[in-house]
């Protein structure tokens, strides 16, 4: 089990990558050098990374099309990221994924996926194979609150049940499916509710900050290494922009600009830089302009890929 | 002059207003967006119990309109993304293709299948599926895809009014197309293709938006002197496979364009019916469609994934016997050019 | 709501037919006339019985595979019934469903499928337009423990529940899915546990004899047609033959004879002729021959459909 | 001398030894009757976690299949019936299909879906389906139909050692079937159809079950002095297409008998493939397979819904220009007739 606290400094330093580089997105986004659908998590950073920063090298990681934050805070690469969604052959999927399906397997960060809710049971999956070969990592699934509509969210979770297999599954609760709220879609308890009479150990969270969930995640993880079989951690949070894109939604009426204001003041990204002194903040904040330049230049210069790429990686 | 939007919703309006039992579900449809328009303030016209948003939960939503369909009511179900139809094949192949059969008529599926299909940009591999052809190979089942403005409300409006399930696919692509749409209610006929250019010398057919490549394609064959017959398929079940064999017997040469893969694709239908029928033998024929590969994201690789105005043309430069390097230039297509997402 | 006490003649009735019936599949199974899967109900009539008797005449029934009692005990035609298994076109789908596959539409008996948890939301989308038309039936959905195995059994249930919609969802709990146990399938609380999280007002019966189903189906029915929305009951029960099929199956080593020792002494087709005068029985149980031998007879002169039969009934 | 089932049971068997990674899953490949023999007594041979049952929840258990693969293992995932995969099309055609290509090759997904297909008596029409051309149309998935217990071994061989996903059809009437089956291991070769009967006057094509009407049409126009050569597709996806089309250029005569509806199927794709080859003209061709309905359940309706060695023999004689009535009887198939139930 990680121990003791959080190292705010890197924390900090992977917030403000991901709050950049998606601010960077939305700078850019109007000049049409990203040709593709970008799901931002500004407002959802510290969920990724508290979560990644408690877990093991080797503990693998299923996310999905809203993808920025879990790959960036995973460690995966910057430059990587940027080429990709310029559609460039430097990216890490040589421009064949975009956004939406991100992934980096240096860090066990496995291709994302834009269909919702089906990633999580291949995430289950893994962890079946992780337990069958005896390995000590675990599987962590991202989901939102809206892969909990999909029937194949409960089929999944009851396997892994079934089965107490090493699997940690953390919902980002954010409220909305795109324009849906949870309770125009769901009837009955909360997810984590349901989740624990499908005999999964769960608990819910109200908007908890990097470090709370650095420590939830930290213990369920240790719970779980320790073959006490899967976990599921429900955490409201709040996305400050539209659904897909980079436009703001709140003047299209269906939620308050009170719960952004709200949110705004939550800020992480706000909260842990005030932990920092002033110096360190400067010296990461120019730290991650650097590394931002550098992964757009290399985006940038990077070639799109041949026509001969077409048909590379499928057995055809 | 309508958008083939604003065309799909006036016959959704037009429908809900004269009978009852219409209502539209799907995800979003009571949404700012109301998909691309097409179900735009139906719940303030009608009342949200008539246009609602559902749960993310295809399999189950199929399944409550195929319910609401056997007790009568006439379901319009909507989907963003015919990609999601993979979540409800169940519902649609085992369940509405067969109700009405294994009961011998007892009961019918009256409901309607809208699912969005297409490129624009970035969609790449699970957001720019057309698996139609999954339909059409399942007896029980009647698919449309309708082109212009005009047949999209002739679609609709016919898919409503029938006693089966149809599924009526959309390329987003098509959404803000103008055409002249008639004010008054009418449908298109199951079965039953449109010829849109009358030519002489190759048959160019299509489905949904590749049907504006061959249009595109015919322009540009035109320059070269090439005097194309254009075809939109617009009914994939029935299939108006004599329409097709008719021009290309007229014609001797015949591309079916899918818009999907082409491996048992609607181009392998017709091709195969051509080649078990006496015609078969006077038509040079060639089918494309995707490239035989999952669709890359990146625009470079998309552009070539994608059949276009020219990968058309070339085919039919081929079959008749000319080069294709003297095809002139056309620049990329406006509704792709334009497109800036964000989705 | 029904008031009193369940008509035990009636019940008695119903219960030897489907019995007798059964037991007359058994007897002439190896002859090859029905040429098409059974899946038996006996050991289980009861809850059908005890069920259908509860409801009244306009509300809606779905089923499944095992359908012969749900069939038979909504007072479906036992002679088109007959005539289906043997395939001749006198039977009530002319010989296109069989027994898998029964259906009634005088006695609002919708076709059953053959495909688990399959029609349970084409039983919620019934209510749901029963709900839109303002009409005062409801739909009953029966289902086996294995459906809420399906993701989409909770999807269904979800959306009930989200809309209040009148279903009466029964779960026959034989306690397996062909030859796995529950518990091998499942883990976390009881269906109806779960069905409680999920908004549905469900309870849990062991084993309920034909009169406790009755009560507890129009106390539940009553609810329901007040727009109370959606309840499920889960309510034990044991078949006593092969999941498939006319053979017994407990020399196969996964079932404890004595489970079915058990359930043949809590048989109600014994229990309700014990209610009754000998004379009464004897009136019945001849009464269900002779209309039993009536329908065999019509089902072995009825014509197998002509091949013009082939094409009708699907819009080709 | 091995049986079908017992052919699959040696091939899982020998390749569970050789590699730890490989294990099967599905519901009730650990019980008594073991998928028609094919997984009988694996969980006592290698334990009950390499030969496990499942809830029913075919889309899960499908994901966690995928996910298990993605790990590197070599997941063997067996249904009972090939309809049931309607439940989890989406992780077969949106996830196994795509995580190679759409990771540029960073992940890959060596699973191998088994499913069995086919009539009896009285199946129905939810239990006697099989849409295999879906699988053929999506690129990412290849497709094998094995009909001989010779195949049956090579191709679950081939299948397991495979990386991309590979879906295994299997037709319940082949199970017992007797053939020779090599000791030691192998692999059938994808994208290789087998010419199981050399002949010269009309081609033959089957998928599986229909391979065995094919050979008994084969018999019967024998007696009638044509000679049949008849083809095992076997690889439907990658398709042997160009054995295919020798052979028909060579006959001047094809018939290719689905094992599902024609519309959209292999012998669509067949029949496409030689209209756009420069062969096409000299070939006459003709398809068959299921009537295009839902499948009947009553036996005399089941016997003219599926295609029959005398209904490809009478198509067979009619492309030879011959009278279909000189056929002489054929007794009907003893599998058939044999079939008594209960499932
Ligand atoms: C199966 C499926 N249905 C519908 C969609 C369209 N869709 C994309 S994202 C989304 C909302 C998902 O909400 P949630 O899981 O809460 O994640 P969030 O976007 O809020 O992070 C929907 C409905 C999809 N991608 N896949
Ligand atoms: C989707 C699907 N998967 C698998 C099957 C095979 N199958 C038929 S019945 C059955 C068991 C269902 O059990 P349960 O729901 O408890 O009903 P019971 O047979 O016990 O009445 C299974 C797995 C099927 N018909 N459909
Ligand atoms: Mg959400
Ligand atoms: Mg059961």
């Amino acid at each position: 089990m990680k121990c003791g606290e959080i190292d705010i400094r890197r924390a900090y330093h992977l917030l403000r990558t991901i709050r950049r580089s998606e601010e960077k997105i939305i700078e850019i986004y109007s000049l049409d050098v990203i040709k593709s659908p970008v799901h931002l998590s500004i407002g959802q950073e510290h969920l990724a990374v508290g979560a990644c920063m408690a877990l093991d090298d080797n503990d693998v990681l299923f996310s999905n099309y809203r993808g920025h934050a879990h790959y960036l805070a995973r460690g995966g690469s910057l430059k990587a990221f940027w080429a990709e969604l310029y559609g460039k052959s430097n990216g890490h999927a040589r421009g064949k994924a975009g956004s939406m399906h991100l992934v980096d397997m240096e860090v066990n960060f496995m291709p994302a996926s834009a269909i919702v809710a089906s990633a999580i049971p291949n995430a289950v999956g893994y962890a079946l194979a992780c337990k069958m070969r005896n390995e000590e990592r675990i599987v962590v699934c991202f989901h939102g609150d809206g892969a909990a509509d999909e029937g194949v969210f409960w089929e999944s979770l009851n396997f892994a049940a079934l089965k107490k297999l090493p699997i940690l599954f953390i919902c980002e609760n954010n409220g909305y499916a795109i324009y849906s709220t949870q309770r125009q879609r769901m009837a009955g308890g909360s997810i984590s509710e349901k989740a624990e009479r499908f005999g999964i150990p769960a608990s819910f969270h109200e908007c908890p900050g990097t470090q709370q969930v650095w420590k939830l995640v930290s213990e369920a993880a240790d719970g779980i290494r320790n073959g006490n079989g899967p976990q599921l951690l429900e955490m409201t949070t709040y996305r400050w922009f539209d659904h897909v894109g980079t436009d703001d939604d709140h003047d299209l009426g269906f939620r308050d600009i009170a719960l952004r204001t709200g949110a705004r003041n939550r800020d992480d990204v706000v909260k842990l830089a005030a932990l920092l002194s002033p110096a360190d903040v400067m010296a990461i904040d120019e730290r991650v302009e650097a590394e931002l330049a550098a992964a757009i230049a290399y985006a940038e210069t990077g070639e799109f890929p041949g026509s001969d790429e077409l048909m590379g990686h499928d057995y055809v | 002059m309508l958008s083939y939007g604003a065309a799909l919703l006036e016959a959704i309006e037009q429908e809900m207003e004269r009978d009852q039992s219409v209502f539209v579900m799907g995800q979003g449809v009571d949404d700012q967006k109301g998909q691309y328009g097409s179900t735009l303030g139906l719940h303030k016209k009608f009342g949200a119990a008539r246009n609602f948003d559902t749960p993310i939960a295809e399999d189950a939503m199929t399944g409550i309109a195929v319910g609401a369909a056997l007790a009568g009511m006439r379901p319009v179900h909507v989907h963003q993304r015919m990609d999601f139809l993979m979540l409800c094949m169940n519902q649609l192949v085992n369940m509405a293709a067969k109700y009405s059969y294994m009961s011998a008529g007892q009961v019918s599926v009256p409901m309607v299948v809208r699912a969005s299909i297409g490129r624009s940009w970035g969609q790449g591999p699970q957001h720019s599926q057309a698996p139609y052809p999954f339909f059409m190979h399942v007896p029980g089942l009647k698919v449309l895809a309708p082109t212009t403005p005009h047949d999209a409300k002739g679609s609709l409006i016919a898919a409503i009014r029938d006693d089966t399930p149809v599924l009526i696919v959309e390329h987003r692509l098509l959404y803000g197309n103008q055409g002249i749409v008639p004010a008054t209610e009418f449908e298109i006929e199951f079965g039953k293709a449109r010829i849109l250019r009358k030519g002489s010398h190759v048959t160019l057919v299509g489905v949904s938006y590749t049907v504006v490549d061959c249009l595109r394609a015919a322009s540009m064959l035109a320059s070269c002197g090439i005097d194309a017959e254009v075809i939109d398929l617009l009914s994939l079940a029935p299939l108006d496979s004599a329409a097709v064999l008719e021009s290309a017997a007229r014609t001797g040469r015949l591309v079916v364009v899918d818009n999907s893969w082409v491996t048992c694709g609607a181009g392998a239908e017709l091709l195969a019916r051509l080649q078990e029928s006496p015609l078969g033998e006077h038509v040079r024929a060639k089918r494309l469609g995707y490239a035989p590969v999952t669709c890359p994201t990146t625009r470079p690789l998309e552009d070539i994934f994608y059949p276009s105005p020219r990968s058309v043309a070339v085919e039919a430069m081929k079959l008749c016997g000319r080069d294709p390097a003297d095809l002139g230039e056309l620049a990329v297509a406006r509704e792709i050019e334009e497109f800036k997402g964000p989705f």
